[in-house]
């Protein structure tokens, strides 16, 4: 208990600051649709621990709710590029994002 | 930890909600129009195409109806300050059930969208989909709010550019604008959830309030708007978050990319104008200390950048509907300065550009589409000698890119006119930006003028195939939106009435 | 009356556009019409005009009548900006001297212009449409006293003429049509910018409203003093003064920006370069007239020598292209730039004799450069070269022809007798009578030399002597004895025809009337100039502030 | 109006109707119209010959004049300057009515002439219409009473001399002698209209009576030497029209058209015109303006002159002689002898146009053969021709009892009474030259004399490859080629003869004075005296009531300008110097006498002192003149016998001996080749230069060119030698370069757009917190 009242809003904030970080460190790197997929999960989520936290630290429900929203639509999302990547796969018989460029300049 | 509201509580939340139905007609019909066309596509056998249309150009039409009928309301906010009504609402409501119109017009027009008769419900249906997202975000006053409804047209955009499942660039196309969106919408929350924190409120009302009472930190401000930035820019596709757009109008199937460049643009700008004017209205006053001017800074040079970047590199497209994508981040570029100027006629000149953009630009693709039904190419070299096989669209054409370049007696010239003004009637301040303008758009005329000089003054090597197949529905669509962007260009007034009163937003404070 | 005269080649487009383009005698014969008609009211127009009444500014009280002619004014569009007062665009046109010459001379080169686009055959029905479209838009111009309208009228111009040239031009159509088109954009979107800030800067002293008016531009007193474009603004007014100057200039053309023009001339088809010499260059120095001067008089006094200079420039460095040129119709192109040079020379000088000799020099150039490419036209259509070394001797198989060409060419070149003298001898006695430009002046009249130099020189190598080894056509002793030539593959008559008569004779008549009496033309544009002349004395200046 | 105006514009229209009829209709008309062309110069002539009646005779008055102008131009209320108006006018008083009746005498003689000579030629009736323009011309620069006008007639004769030069267009060398005619004219036009511009900046009016009124009230705002300026600049018509040096080179060029026109244009009439203009304007030209003309009459003469001895072709040494004359006139101008001028350019009018209708006889008869060379013996074949052309010569010569001799010793007295009062120096130069070159004179014209007339005929001499016509066929046989040539040579008809008679004629002594040796006493030096100069030291008070008449009437300025009573003291002035002459007849002792009283005469007639001094220094060598150019003509003919006749010596060898200076004077001095090195070729390269600028410099950025053209070149074809020019040529340049470069960030790499956008986020966060902490 001590050390859960310990925790402040800054540590939250750096938490989520770090999760954004990895969303685009595997938006930016990673060849595998998928991947980059799930990188943009952790976005969304850093974004969802903000809102928690601020929920938290300044009171109201407006944060919950955003959160709330954020991972509905997440997983909506996720659903649609789950039918984009299989078509792709279908197409071009890979996921690998940095082959698939046959537009360009 | 919350206790459960009381009886009486939930009485009136349920008393606001119905007064607020009141307020939400259009976007109720729209989704009702919605259901019946999936519901039409599943009970109705065999070839559909045109009842569907048809029942979808008629549905949006009839959504006029709706529309017209709110302008007996008052201003408000309705749903606890979750969305509001105001005639920029309004005009947006009207200008996006118009471009789905139009969409669904081009959408007949193309072949290579209709050889696809399996299941082409689901696209009118997501176009009237895309139709109420765009609405609820010119009307969106919650960021919540915005986030869903900038979700909702992302994610029917995305499946809209996948919809020829068997093309390659259609299917690239998605999932480049699937990833690049996600990643901007991410961004975009990110921001939110900042500017959550600094002021405890998601209402952009409240929020402004906030902001004037207790001051901010203008480093995290300044992050905020950033990424919030980013989330906007991708969709009204202004340099440096363009960089979907070429590939994404590339792709998409044709009537999709005509609808996109004009409909979520025009909804990003929307969105864009009512979030910056509401909820962060300061730095107002340009060129004063840069910490006091956060986003204005920002969007001078994003303008610049779109302007100069989208014409430069059109120079060198060889593909029309790519060449018009840069012209489109261009046009972007030219948007902006309306906001830019930050007051009443720089909002009046942007809306009234918006509109001169549907108008030529949703021809212009109307015509490139009818073009490559004949010729199946959209190649600048297959458009030789086609002035004399199709007169009509030839002219048709030559007169919407004109308009674009911003010549008279066109409404481009007249946007343009109004966009110029605007900036100079700030005094000497903006005249930079102006020359910016008036340059790029010379720059604009080499590349547009490519197609007419392709259509004219080049003859093509294969012989002529047959006359001209085009239906008189089609040939009646693009004379009546040639005839428009003339008869706008010398008799402008009525339009820019509607956007002058169309320029004032609820509880915006910068004039 | 002047909307008939603006809007009749519009009418006979729509009527064109009626009609089926297999029906080419019909096309052509609306077209004529048309233009005859816009001839007609041209006369009437100048039959009824007051030569007494000044013109450039607002008569006393701030209206125009009184001062103008043959106004029409309607509120076009009006509209309320809220903080930014109202935005009121007016469809008002009427003349003055300024404006009645080129009104004059428009319609006359209309009907050239038709009568020598017979012979087209491509496409003749989007031809003549687009030709009246132009013809619409140049008329408009010279009448607008809005400046909205001046510049809906100034950009209309440039899609016909890009068509025009790009699709019934010649070889290298393509690239001198996209260069006319962009080198002209590029000097008018300047001039859109400085027409907002002049709006914004210029009040209608009737109404108080912002206006566009010409009229109410051209008085310094209607200046907000603190606006963008007002007197207190130096700096900007400069600016918008050199690039409304630029502007213009492109159109002149004046050197630098003349590049366009030879490119242009070449490539277009006879007609379009008659249309173009005749009355688009002059667009460029009545805009100047019309609109660059009497609005920054204290600009434009403080220019005057580098606008001589510049004249000079296009005089001199123009005579010198053309001694070089191989191709005639090249030669004849940069004739002009020389002999707009006058122009400039004469607006310079900034007093009656110059300025009325530069109008006046606009008009003559206007007829004379129109013959000078009919008649290059004329051994085009029969040589299909325009080499001038391919000839030689032709003044003894083409008498008439020699005739008509040693007429225009001393006509060029200013011979006394033959209206151009006239207008440039007035440029010199202007320039030289004012201390600022009299040294350019002194300079500019080796253009004189040099102009007769090119001009017979390439007279005595086409026309005189005798038949070339290399000549384009051939040479065979007829049944009479006598030795006649005959083109390849030209069928129609060897020397003149009677079309091709129709349209040089009058004007041939109307070069020597107007060089032996000049004073029906003068007599219209003397109280403008002597107006204008007034509306941009330094004196003027000083009282104002 | 006047009747004599009625007349005059008459006379000034008759002309021109000639041309209208003739241009338009002369197939139509029988004989090609020339009877019309020669009926109205009759006219024209009757005509002129009552207006010099009745002014020069009747009205016996130096200060006749009568005027008429009508508003040509008006510019209305000129800011600045009031009401504007600009007048053309016609003036007539005693030397426009005396050049009236010269000018339409020889032309309707040359029109009569060539009648024949021209007979049989393709454009024979273009060729009087030709005539009628330039006749038209040249009685309007007689007649005009205004600048401009002057140089709107100016320009005109200079386009009939154009085309009667190019009459025979087919030949190269006509077409090229035409254009260097007029263009030569031109660049004395050039300072003409300087000349005319610097007048009028002042004045604001071209008429000369204002001008001269204005000047006189000490009214001319610029530094003196604007006005010596102007004086130069205008002289400058003179020396383009009237061949002198360094514009000679023409005139001998001209000699391309056919000789009427020769004897018409380049000998009588427009050449002289430029000598007329001087004398309208004399009055304002200052004493610095007068010495350079001197000078370069003087010059003119002399070189001319030395060029004439070593020329072959029969025209050419009369033309080069015209110049030489013509030297002679513009220095009698140019020191102040302005009567003794224009009585030369009468005189000389006649005997050279004789001369060249003669020579035209001559070449006519020897079909078309115009080198002396191949001539000879021609005296007992073409008696009139002969009898006419040498009285001519003689007059040319300056021979005793000659009108040639009486205008030339005038001239050469003037000379010499200019350099005395000029203190000498420098200034004998002028007289010196003038009797050089009359010397001169008098040998070329021996020589021409001799190889045309006598001797026996050499055409068989005549190298068969610079033929003409088809003689060589005689050439072939031997000696009864002369027998042939007395055949083929005889007198030509008369309608070519009654001409030369009558010029010859008028180069009789009587004609113009009762004196053989003294012009002055004739009627003509009476009736055109010299004016009072209008910027002379004591012009300024000299007549100080000018300035109120100024505006006035310009009728009666002149009336004013010369003061009153000067008629009378100029008929005195006139029997005392009769009467005194005669006196000096007998005993030379008297002379001082006739000095002192022509002094006095002339004093009181000039209140200028310069002028006044050298009229009378002029008198004073009246005498010395006489002997010495006697002398000089004796010198000049008996050289020409000795070489030509007696064959003392031989002219080949000579000319073998001192071969530089032969060929020196047969190259006419190398002007030709030097202007065609310098200024013809000058221009042609520096047109080539421009030009190749315009097109590499200007149209297109320098280097730019190539890369621009490839980059665009894909997209607009046709641009395959230049793109996009100017400043839209470095435009598309740049333009095309930076698209080029931006558009590789479109991959089409999704990951790499990501990056970039965060890249742009971070780059601008970062600089906005830089900002920040700053």
């Amino acid at each position: 208990m001590e050390l859960i009242t310990n925790i402040g809003l800054n540590h939250f904030l750096t938490i989520s600051a770090l999760l954004f970080g990895f969303g685009l460190f595997a938006v930016m790197t990673r060849k595998n649709a998928i991947v980059i997929l799930m990188g943009v999960e952790l976005i969304l989520n850093a974004a969802n621990i903000n809102f928690l936290a601020f929920s938290k630290f300044n009171g109201g429900m407006e944060g919950v709710m955003f959160s709330l929203f954020v991972i509905v639509l997440a997983a909506a999302e996720a659903a649609i590029a789950l039918a984009i990547v299989i078509n792709i796969y279908k197409i071009f018989r890979s996921v690998d994002v940095s082959s698939i460029d046959t537009m360009k300049e | 930890m919350f206790e459960l509201p009381s009886g009486a509580e939930i009485q009136s939340i349920i008393a606001t909600l119905k007064t607020g139905v009141g307020f939400f007609i259009p976007e109720i019909y729209l989704s009702v129009l919605f259901m019946l066309l999936i519901v039409i596509d599943l009970v109705v056998k065999g070839r559909k195409n045109n009842l569907l249309s048809a029942v979808t150009a008629l549905g949006l039409a009839g959504g006029f109806y709706f529309i017209y009928q709110q302008h007996l309301l008052e201003a408000g906010e309705i749903f606890f300050g979750m969305y509001v009504l105001d005639e920029f609402a309004l005009f947006f409501k009207y200008f996006f059930v118009l471009s789905g119109i139009l969409a669904v017009l081009v959408s007949v027009a193309d072949d290579q969208l209709n050889r696809q008769a399996r299941s082409i419900g689901e696209y009118y249906a997501l176009i009237v989909a895309m139709v109420i997202g765009m609405i609820m975000m010119a009307s969106s006053a919650d960021l919540l709010m915005m986030f869903l409804s900038m979700e909702l047209v992302g994610l029917t955009a995305y499946v809209l550019t996948g919809y020829l499942k068997n093309d390659p660039r259609s299917a690239e196309g998605a999932l480049k604008y699937l990833v690049y969106g996600a990643v901007s919408s991410g961004l975009m929350v990110y921001g939110f959830s900042l500017i959550y924190g600094l002021t405890a409120e998601t209402n952009i009302m409240k929020i402004s309030a906030e902001l004037a009472l207790h001051g901010y930190d203008p480093l995290v401000m300044m992050l905020a708007s950033l990424l919030i930035l980013a989330g906007f820019g991708y969709k009204i596709g202004a340099v440096p978050f363009h960089f979907w757009s070429p590939d994404v109008y590339e792709g998409a199937p044709t009537p999709v990319t005509a609808y996109l460049s004009v409909g979520s643009k025009a909804a990003g700008f929307a969105i864009l104008m009512r979030f910056f004017y509401v909820a962060i209205p300061h730095g107002g006053e340009p060129f004063q200390d840069i910490a006091g001017m956060d986003w204005l800074s920002l969007l001078i040079v994003i303008s610049i950048a779109s302007m100069i970047y989208g014409n430069v590199v059109a120079l060198w497209q060889k593909n029309v509907k790519r060449l018009l994508a840069y012209s489109s981040i261009a046009h972007a570029g030219y948007a902006l300065l309306g906001i830019i100027a930050m007051d009443e006629l720089g909002t009046q000149a942007t809306l009234f550009y918006l509109l001169g953009y549907l108008l030529m630009n949703i021809g212009a693709f109307y015509v490139v589409i009818l073009i490559s039904n004949r010729t199946g190419s959209e190649n600048l070299e297959d458009y030789r000698g086609l002035g004399r096989k199709m007169p009509l669209a030839g002219a048709a054409l030559t007169v919407f890119l004109i308009s674009l370049v911003g010549l008279p007696p066109t409404i481009g010239f007249i946007g343009k006119l109004m966009i110029f003004s605007a900036l100079l009637a700030k005094g000497s301040v903006f005249i930079w930006l102006a020359l910016i303008g008036v340059l790029t758009s010379v720059i604009s005329l080499y590349y547009y003028m490519l197609i007419p000089l392709n259509m004219y003054l080049r003859e093509s090597q294969q012989p002529d195939e047959g006359k001209d197949a085009t239906g008189m529905v089609h040939r009646i669509g693009i004379a009546v939106l040639m005839i428009l962007t003339i008869y706008f260009g010398l008799f402008f007034k009525p339009l820019l009435d509607f956007a002058k009163i169309s320029s004032s937003m609820l509880g915006m404070t910068i004039y | 009356m002047l909307s008939l005269i603006v809007f009749l080649p519009i009418l006979a487009g729509l009527v064109i556009l009626a009609v089926p383009s297999s029906q080419k005698q019909i096309i052509r014969m609306v077209s004529l019409l048309a233009a005859i008609a816009q001839g007609v009211l041209a006369v009437l127009i100048w039959q009824g005009y007051d030569a007494s009444l000044p013109g450039i500014t607002a008569a006393a009280g701030g209206a125009p009548e009184g001062s103008f002619q043959f106004i029409e004014r309607l509120p076009w569009i009006n509209l309320d900006l809220g903080t930014m007062g109202s935005l009121n665009i007016e469809y008002f046109l009427g003349v003055d001297g300024l404006s009645i010459t080129m009104v004059i001379l428009t319609a006359l080169i209309s009907i050239i212009g038709v009568l020598s686009s017979w012979p087209i055959q491509k496409q003749v029905k989007g031809y003549f449409i687009l030709f009246n479209l132009l013809s619409t838009a140049m008329m408009g111009c010279f009448v607008a006293l809005d400046f909205f309208l001046f510049y809906v009228f100034w950009e209309l111009m440039l899609l016909p003429m890009y068509f025009l040239i790009g699709i019934w031009g010649g070889p290298n159509r393509e690239y001198a049509a996209i260069k006319f088109f962009l080198y002209t954009l590029f000097g008018s979107v300047f001039m859109l910018l400085v027409m907002i800030g002049l709006y914004f800067s210029v009040t209608d002293p009737v109404t108080g409203n912002h206006t566009f008016s010409l009229v109410a531009m051209a008085s310094q007193e209607n200046y907000i003093k603190d606006a963008i474009l007002g007197p207190d603004n130096v700096m900007w007014r400069y600016a918008a003064f050199i690039v409304l100057f630029i502007g213009f200039a492109i159109k002149v053309p004046m050197f630098p920006f003349h590049t366009w023009l030879p490119d242009a001339h070449v490539e277009a088809p006879t007609p379009i370069s008659v249309i173009l010499a005749g009355v688009l260059l002059k667009l460029g120095t009545y805009g100047m007239m019309r609109i660059n001067f009497p609005l920054f008089p204290e600009v434009f006094q403080a220019s005057l020598y580098v606008i001589a200079v510049l004249g000079a420039i296009n005089i001199i460095y123009g005579a010198f292209c053309a001694l070089a040129q191989q191709d005639l119709k090249k030669m004849v192109a940069y004739s002009s730039i020389s002999h707009m040079g006058y122009v400039l020379l004469g607006l310079a000088a900034a007093n009656t004799e110059g300025m009325v000799g530069a109008l006046y020099q606009m008009f003559n150039h206007g007829t004379i450069t129109a013959m000078l490419f009919l008649l290059v036209g004329v051994i085009y259509d029969r040589a299909h070269t325009r080499q001038i070394d391919k000839f030689g001797g032709l003044a003894s198989y083409m008498p008439v022809y020699a005739a008509v060409v040693t007429i225009a060419w001393f006509a060029s070149l200013g011979l006394p007798g033959l209206s151009g003298f006239i207008s440039e001898a007035f440029v010199f006695v202007g320039a030289f009578s004012s201390e600022t430009t009299r040294n350019v002046a002194i300079v500019s009249v080796l253009g004189i030399v040099f102009g007769a130099a090119y001009l017979l020189w390439s007279l005595q190598r086409m026309f005189l002597g005798k038949r070339k080894p290399d000549a384009a056509y051939d040479l065979e002793v007829g049944a009479d004895g006598h030795e006649h030539i005959h083109f390849h593959d030209w069928k129609g008559k060897l020397d003149l025809d009677a079309r091709e008569l129709v349209m040089l004779v009058p004007l041939a008549v109307i070069v020597i009337f107007l060089g032996i009496y000049p004073m029906p033309v003068l007599g219209m544009l003397t109280s403008s100039i002597n107006k204008l002349v007034e509306v941009l004395s330094p004196v003027v200046m000083t009282a104002l502030n | 109006m006047h009747s004599l105006i009625q007349l005059s514009i008459a006379v000034l229209l008759l002309p021109l109707l000639s041309f209208v009829i003739l241009i338009f209709f002369n197939k139509r008309l029988p004989r090609r119209g020339d009877f019309i062309g020669v009926g109205i110069l009759g006219t024209t002539f009757a005509l002129s010959l009552y207006i010099f009646w009745s002014v020069v005779v009747q009205a016996y008055d130096p200060a006749f004049r009568v005027a008429w102008d009508f508003t040509w131009i008006d510019f209305g209320n000129v800011p600045g300057v009031g009401p504007l108006e600009i007048k053309m006018g016609i003036v007539i008083d005693n030397l426009t009515a005396i050049m009236l009746a010269m000018v339409t005498l020889i032309s309707f003689l040359v029109h009569l002439y060539s009648t024949g000579y021209m007979a049989g030629d393709k454009h024979y009736g273009r060729f009087f219409a030709y005539l009628g323009i330039f006749t038209f011309s040249m009685l309007g620069i007689v007649l005009s009473d205004n600048l401009f006008a002057i140089y709107i007639f100016w320009e005109l004769v200079g386009l009939s001399s154009y085309l009667l030069i190019g009459f025979y267009f087919e030949k190269d060398s006509a077409a090229d002698a035409q254009k260097k005619a007029f263009l030569a004219n031109r660049v004395g036009d050039i300072g003409m209209w300087l000349g005319i511009l610097i007048l009028y900046s002042q004045f604001h009016t071209f008429s000369y009576q204002e001008i001269f009124a204005n000047l006189a009230a000490g009214k001319f705002g610029m530094s003196e030497a604007w006005l010596t300026a102007a004086g130069i600049l205008l002289f400058m018509g003179c020396v383009g029209k009237s061949a002198q040096f360094p514009l000679h080179v023409w005139l001998p060029d001209a000699m391309e058209g056919p000789t009427p026109v020769s004897a018409l244009i380049h000998a009588a009439t427009m050449v002289a015109a430029g000598v007329y203009f001087v004398a309208r304007i004399f009055v304002l030209l200052t004493a610095d303006a007068l010495h350079v003309i001197a000078f370069i009459g003087a010059f003119t003469a002399f070189m001319a002159a030395t060029i004439a001895i070593t020329q072959h072709d029969i025209k050419r040494v009369l033309a080069y002689s015209t110049v030489s004359q013509l030297g002679y006139m513009v220095l009698g101008l140019g020191v102040g002898a302005y009567s003794a001028a224009l009585f030369h350019l009468v005189t000389h009018a006649f005997f050279k146009a004789c001369l060249f209708l003669g020579s035209g006889a001559i070449i006519h008869a020897m079909h078309h053969e115009q080198d002396m060379r191949w001539m000879g013996g021609l005296r007992k074949n073409m008696p009139w021709t002969f009898a006419t052309f040498t009285l001519a010569t003689l007059a040319l010569a300056g021979l005793p009892l000659t009108s040639g001799f009486m205008s030339k010793d005038a001239i050469l007295a003037g000379a010499i009474g200019f350099a005395n009062a000029e203190g000498g120096g420098i200034y004998y130069l002028i007289p010196f030259l003038g009797f050089f070159s009359a010397m001169l004179t008098a040998f070329y014209m021996g020589r021409q004399i001799w190889l045309v007339f006598f001797g026996e005929s050499r055409t068989h001499l005549k190298p068969a490859d610079d033929h003409h016509h088809g003689h060589d066929a005689h050439a072939a046989h031997g000696h009864d080629d002369h027998h042939e040539e007395a055949h083929g040579v005889h007198e030509v008809a008369w309608n070519m003869r009654t001409p030369l008679v009558i010029l010859a004629a008028l180069s009789i002594f009587a004609v113009y004075s009762p004196d053989p040796l003294d012009g002055a006493k004739g009627w003509f030096m009476s009736m055109v005296p010299t004016p009072e100069t209008v910027v002379g030291s004591a012009a300024g008070e000299a007549q100080p009531h000018e300035t109120s008449s100024a505006s006035g009437n310009a009728a009666q300025l002149l009336a004013e300008a010369i003061p009153a009573g000067t008629h009378g003291a100029e008929t005195d002035a006139h029997s005392e110097g009769v009467a005194s002459e005669a006196a000096s007849e007998e005993h030379g002792s008297a002379a001082a006498v006739h000095g002192t009283t022509h002094g006095e005469a002339h004093g009181h007639e000039f209140s200028d002192p310069r002028q006044a001094s050298i009229a009378h220094a002029a008198h004073e060598a009246h005498n010395p003149a006489i002997v010495i150019s006697s002398i000089m003509v004796v010198l000049g003919i008996s050289l020409a016998l000795i070489v030509y006749v007696f064959r003392i010596i031989d002219p080949d060898k000579t000319a073998q001996s001192i071969r530089p200076l032969y060929l020196f004077s047969f190259n006419k001095w190398y002007w030709d080749e030097i202007y065609q090195a310098t200024f013809i070729r000058g221009s042609l390269v520096i047109s080539k230069v421009f030009s190749w600028f315009d097109t590499n410099i200007i149209d297109g950025i320098v280097n730019g060119v190539a890369v621009v053209t490839k980059k665009v070149a894909f997209a607009s074809g046709g641009f395959d030698k230049y793109v996009v020019d100017g400043t839209v040529n470095f435009t598309a340049f740049f333009v095309n370069t930076t698209g080029g470069i931006l558009k590789k960030l479109q991959t089409g790499k999704v990951q790499t757009y990501v990056v970039l956008l965060m890249l742009a986020v971070i780059g601008y966060f970062v600089y906005y917190f830089t900002q920040l902490i700053s």
